[in-house]
């Protein structure tokens, strides 16, 4: 039974949408039950995903635009064409976070996806089951404003303390705003 | 989180220190010798692992990318077009080229119609990937095997045209050119075109939006770009 | 030529003798690794490189003398040469050959044949440790004071086996003076092996030489400077000449310590079994004696960088633990031993 | 001897700044240790001094000019990230690279895996002092950095191979060098083995050193020699063989405690099993017709369709990844490198805690932190 179904049938009606792309599987998840969620893939006796890979942030804005963008465009040139039914809806949340799975018996790799809008930044924090997770969620919200609840030091990973801006989020040019860091001695104790 | 206890049990040999550290002098000593023995040689590369470096140096490969030269065909002829691949297919982004018209005289000076009026490197961006060498559809640029890139100022490490001419007579002149690079075999058979170039050329005309870096004649190139990609 | 010009004499080329082995040393230490690593050495300054250990000196003599600006200015300055002064001054009482005899005048190849001699050497070695600790804790540093401390605990420590293995040897001879030890150990013992010390005393040669290479700093000792763990130990914050002393005291203790092991255990200037002084003149037997006395010496230094470049580094507690839990057991055993052979063969 | 004494330390402090510029840190890397005399009560490593934004630089390159970005992540096996980064855009493509090309890419993979193990047992040497070791195990590498200038002409950032294949085929002298070179290269492994496996110094320095057991390993997303050293046998060359790795026959070597002398000896051992299969292609290699395609068919402009993967290779450092997110245009819209060492760096607080500063060292040395790979 092929593992699409296995997850299936073991979070059935949680499962938003299931992407199969070039052999890997994606399963999109709420994000209010995304502990619960990846806690029974962890214990399920038979997928037993209970190796975290990695934990990816990504910012959707510039591919929503860009989607608007084709959408207007050929609007304008063939009217003749049925029109889409364009629903001018909530604009999609504009991050989202993937946990990259793998089961270390079976060698399946699995990614949950949550989508995290813009305006409650807010995910709960997955060091619960995994010590690992605790630098790969440091780092999201490092490059991404993403906050973690119940993280145990939910500090910038990589950037300085003091650096003002998310350097991952797609408005952020590429040359940086010209931030200097100002060396402050930073008390660790 | 308790820690595993490891348990050491070594043999007696191991116990006492002095068994293995005789062990250990003899290799080190069989070293010695054999190097000593090797230093007393003539000439000097002497020790088989060390390069006096400026009096010998190592040979180096013949694909060996070091600095940039701008080369000319058999009859003298600068081969660069001033089309801009290079600069467009360059990651670092540190080749700027503005294209001319030969002036009236020179027309034999160059092989293509145009000409590269001004051609420089920044070699304190350049990683030396040889993208533009691959770009380069007249294989008018080539990396040499100049390593000593060493320079006073920092200005000097923008090498202009006439520094990159001069690179490729040196190197013709110390017969350290390229063999002429083999096409790569491709899967599906049919060999691309053009012996000198690779089959795959990473141009990345972007046409959508304007380059930053793309000064203004590049800009009629786009268009030039934009009607052949149309057809490919 | 009346006495004190001729202990002048002595005293100069000593002194002068010892700078130039020191020197030599580091040219050893740098070709010797060097090829023992499949590497070259440097070659560059005179023939074979000979003048680096000059190109060295005048480098650190030139270069700027820094005093880091919140380090303690009279301990810092005190702390090198608190260091070298007793690594010099502790080549007075070690005979360096036997004696020179010029137009009727004899002269004893020893600076003073002080008839404590021994203890001489041994308490110097004991003052080194205040030139590490003064540097360390003088020049304000983390690094410095972790090697300051490092070295304490270490040379204290070792400090005791040294002195242990030290008295076999006296219990053997039973004089202090090294002169009078390294005349005894002339002809044969037990029939066939050279009367030298290392066969009345095989343990307590194989303990002196480990803790020697404790007194010395050198690996597998040399926590005090572990380059790894605290960057410099105690000379992180010493810049141009004051760091030269340090690395030329180093040079130095380790050519006395040396010279020690030559004296004690290996028959100071006697062949194995050829009398020199029967078949010399007076002046080539005692230019010969100094030969045999420093190519023996030589073997020693070798060993010295040999050993460096084969072995690992200890760590802090395994060599406290090797120091107590093994060497001074061993070292009263050592001592009971021989208190035992003596009185049975006495 | 159980070497933390689990007394409660009390006391006050000192911070000792194992800082960026250190000579045993690897890289820029930086452990503020809060020190009690020379035992650690708490250690916080701080990374970021090398963060080259490498996945923003990657949103604005195309899939090709990204290829020499990959060179600088894990700088000892440059080799190693640029296949892992071809392979990813490869899968994205959803193309077959010929067999010629990937018994070459298999060939440099391992050659640079052998480079990356010389450099970590010999800085391991040296941080525990015995430099011999080192320069026995960097001339050879020098040897396999010769193999890798002919090839195509850089020794250290060498920007090896192109998306849909490799770009040159083997250089004339791997056929005549590589007979030679395998037996130096065990000598070499042989003589550090000599000097430093057996020798009670050694051994005292590294085992039972910072243990850690496989469970915790797991927990923390431990991959590759550290993971391999507590037990645990997971390679993906054979878990998830990719390039005729199923074809080749090599073992794992696997260790017991996780402790630093385990780390080492894998590493030692996996570059024995690197020469294994290197001759197995080799051999492979040479069975094909001289002109077998070397690339595959791939448009000139790569622009792979809309969609994410994430693949992974065997890197000498364990497990790296590369997620892709591609919006249909020559540049990816997303790339998220998973370094094998992030995750190791993790679980160093806890290595060390309660250890000597010299165990620090060596444990750091030992799990092979690259600051390249680590920052990004």
């Amino acid at each position: 039974m092929g593992l699409k179904e296995k997850v299936q049938d073991l979070l059935g009606n949680d499962i938003l949408d299931i992407v199969e792309y070039r052999g890997d599987l994606t399963i999109e998840v709420p994000k209010s039950k995304n502990v619960k969620i990846l806690k029974a893939l962890k214990e399920a006796e038979g997928l037993q995903f209970d190796f975290l890979v990695d934990i990816v942030g990504v910012d959707n804005s510039a591919l929503y635009e860009k989607k608007k963008a084709k959408k207007k465009k050929p609007k304008g040139d063939e009217e003749a064409e049925e029109k889409e039914p364009v629903e001018e809806g909530p604009p999609p949340p504009r991050f989202e976070v993937i946990y990259l799975l793998l089961a270390l018996s079976t060698n399946e790799r699995l990614r949950v996806k949550i989508r995290v809008s813009e305006d409650d930044l807010e995910v709960d924090s997955i060091t619960g089951l995994w010590r690992g997770a605790n630098w790969p969620e440091r780092e999201v919200y490092d490059m991404f404003g993403i906050r973690f609840k119940g993280h145990p030091n939910l500090k910038r990973l990589l950037m300085w303390e003091g650096f003002p801006a998310h350097p991952l989020r797609k408005d952020y040019p590429l040359e940086g705003q010209g931030e200097q860091r100002d060396f402050d001695d930073c008390r660790f104790f | 989180m308790a820690k595993p206890v490891v348990k050491k049990e070594y043999t007696f040999l191991e116990r006492i220190y002095l068994w293995e550290i005789v062990k250990g002098l003899k290799l080190t000593f069989k070293h010695f010798t054999f190097n000593f023995k090797e230093s007393l040689k003539k000439g000097p590369h002497t020790v088989p692992t060390c390069w006096q470096y400026p009096e010998d140096r190592r040979p180096i490969a013949p694909v060996f990318r070091g600095a940039h030269m701008l080369c000319l065909d058999d009859e003298g002829r600068e081969l660069c077009v001033g089309c801009g691949m290079c600069a467009r297919a360059c990651p670092a982004k540190c080749i700027t080229v503005k294209r001319g018209k030969p002036a009236e005289g020179e027309e034999g000076k160059y092989a293509g119609k145009t000409m590269s009026a001004e051609f420089t490197i920044d070699m304190l961006r350049c990683i030396f990937c040889g993208f533009c060498e691959e770009a380069c559809p007249k294989g008018a640029i080539q990396l040499g095997q100049e390593y000593e890139l060493a320079e006073y100022t920092m200005d000097a490490c923008i090498y202009d045209k006439e520094r990159l001419l001069a690179n490729f007579q040196k190197a013709k002149a110390e017969g350290k050119l390229k063999p002429p690079k083999k096409p790569v075999p491709v899967a599906g058979g049919d060999k691309k075109a053009g012996a000198k170039k690779v089959a795959k050329k990473p141009v990345a005309t972007d046409g959508k939006k304007s380059k930053k870096a793309a000064s203004k004649p590049q800009a009629e190139e786009k268009k030039a770009s934009e009607t052949k990609r149309e057809e490919t | 030529m009346d006495n004190w010009v001729i202990a002048l004499i002595k005293v100069v080329f000593i002194w002068t003798w010892t700078l130039l082995i020191a020197t030599l040393m580091t040219w050893v230490e740098r070709r010797g690794s060097a090829m023992m690593q499949d590497r070259l050495g440097p070659n560059r300054a005179g023939p074979f490189g000979l003048f680096q250990p000059l190109a060295d000196g005048i480098k650190l003599f030139t270069k700027e003398d820094i005093i880091p600006e919140k380090a303690h200015k009279i301990l810092f300055s005190l702390g090198p040469i608190l260091f070298a002064l007793p690594a010099f001054s502790a080549y007075a009482v070690i005979p360096f050959g036997d004696k020179l005899i010029v137009n009727g005048k004899e002269i004893i190849l020893q600076v003073a044949d002080v008839n404590v001699g021994f203890l001489y050497v041994v308490a110097l070695g004991a003052m080194a440790v205040y030139g590490i600790v003064l540097g360390g804790w003088g020049s304000n540093n983390k690094y410095s004071i972790l090697g300051g401390l490092r070295s304490t605990a270490q040379l204290i420590s070792y400090e005791v086996p040294f002195g242990l293995s030290l008295l076999a040897v006296v219990l053997v001879y039973g004089t202090f003076s090294l002169r009078e030890i390294s005349l005894v150990q002339q002809g044969t013992f037990l029939g066939f092996l050279p009367n030298w010390g290392i066969f009345k005393q095989p343990l307590g040669f194989i303990l002196f030489i480990v803790t020697a290479y404790a007194e010395a700093n050198r690996v597998p000792f040399d926590l005090p400077e572990a380059e790894s763990e605290i960057v410099a130990g105690y000379h992180t914050e010493y810049g141009s000449m004051r760091l030269g002393l340090y690395l030329f005291g180093e040079y130095v203790n380790m050519y006395t310590l040396a010279a020690l092991m030559v004296t004690l255990y290996f028959g100071a200037w006697h062949l194995p079994y050829i009398d020199m002084s029967k078949f010399l003149g007076p002046v080539s037997y005692g230019i010969a004696s100094f030969l045999v006395f420093f190519l023996k010496t030589a073997f020693f230094l070798w060993l010295f960088v040999w050993v460096r470049w084969t072995v690992p580094r200890f760590r802090y507690d395994q060599v406290m633990g090797l120091g107590w839990k093994a060497l001074i057991p061993l070292a009263l055993v050592n001592l009971f031993i021989t208190a035992l052979c003596i009185q049975l063969t006495v | 001897m159980a070497n933390n004494n689990n007394a409660p330390i009390t006391g006050d402090y000192v911070t000792i700044n194992i800082g960026p510029s250190h000579p045993a840190m690897h890289g820029t890397l930086r452990v503020v240790c809060k020190t009690d005399g020379e035992t650690i009560v708490e250690a916080i490593p701080e990374i970021g001094y090398l963060h080259r934004g490498v996945e923003k630089l990657g949103e604005n390159l195309t899939y090709h000019q990204f290829i020499p970005i990959t060179d600088r992540l894990n700088y000892c096996s440059a080799i190693a990230n640029n296949v892992a980064y071809e392979k990813a855009v490869e899968k994205l493509l959803g193309i077959e690279i010929p067999d010629k090309a990937k018994l070459i890419r298999v060939i440099m993979k391992e050659l640079a895996r052998i480079a990356d193990h010389q450099v970590c047992v010999g800085i391991l040497g040296v941080d525990l002092g015995a430099f011999t070791p080192f320069f026995y195990l960097i001339i050879q590498r020098e040897e396999i950095y010769d193999i890798f200038e002919w090839y195509n002409g850089a020794r250290l950032t060498n920007t090896f191979g192109r998306i849909g294949g490799v770009n040159a085929d083997l250089p004339e002298i791997f056929h005549t060098k590589w007979p030679k070179l395998k037996d130096t290269i065990r000598k070499a492994n042989d003589e550090t083995d000599k000097l430093l496996t057996h020798n009670r110094i050694w051994m005292d320095r590294t085992i039972g050193v910072n243990p850690f057991s496989p469970e915790d390993a797991l927990e923390y997303g431990f991959t590759g020699p550290c993971l391999r050293a507590t037990g645990v046998k997971r390679d993906l060359r054979k878990d998830e063989p990719y390039y005729f790795y199923d074809k080749f026959d090599f073992e794992v070597p696997v260790g017991k405690h996780g402790d630093v002398f385990d780390r080492y000896y894998v590493r030692l051992m996996e570059m024995e099993q690197s020469i294994r299969i290197i001759d197995q292609a080799y051999a492979m290699y040479k069975e094909l017709p001289p002109d077998a395609p070397l690339m595959a068919k791939v448009p000139k402009i790569i622009k792979p369709p809309e969609g994410e993967i994430y693949s992974a290779i065997e890197s000498p450092n364990g497990e790296l990844g590369f997620f892709i997110k591609s919006d249909g245009t020559d540049k990816p819209y997303r790339i998220k490198i998973r370094p094998p060492c992030y995750m190791v760096y993790q679980a160093f607080p806890e290595l060390v805690k309660g250890e000597m500063i010299a165990d620090t060292i060596a444990c750091l040395s030992s799990l092979n932190i690259i600051a390249g790979e680590l920052d990004r």
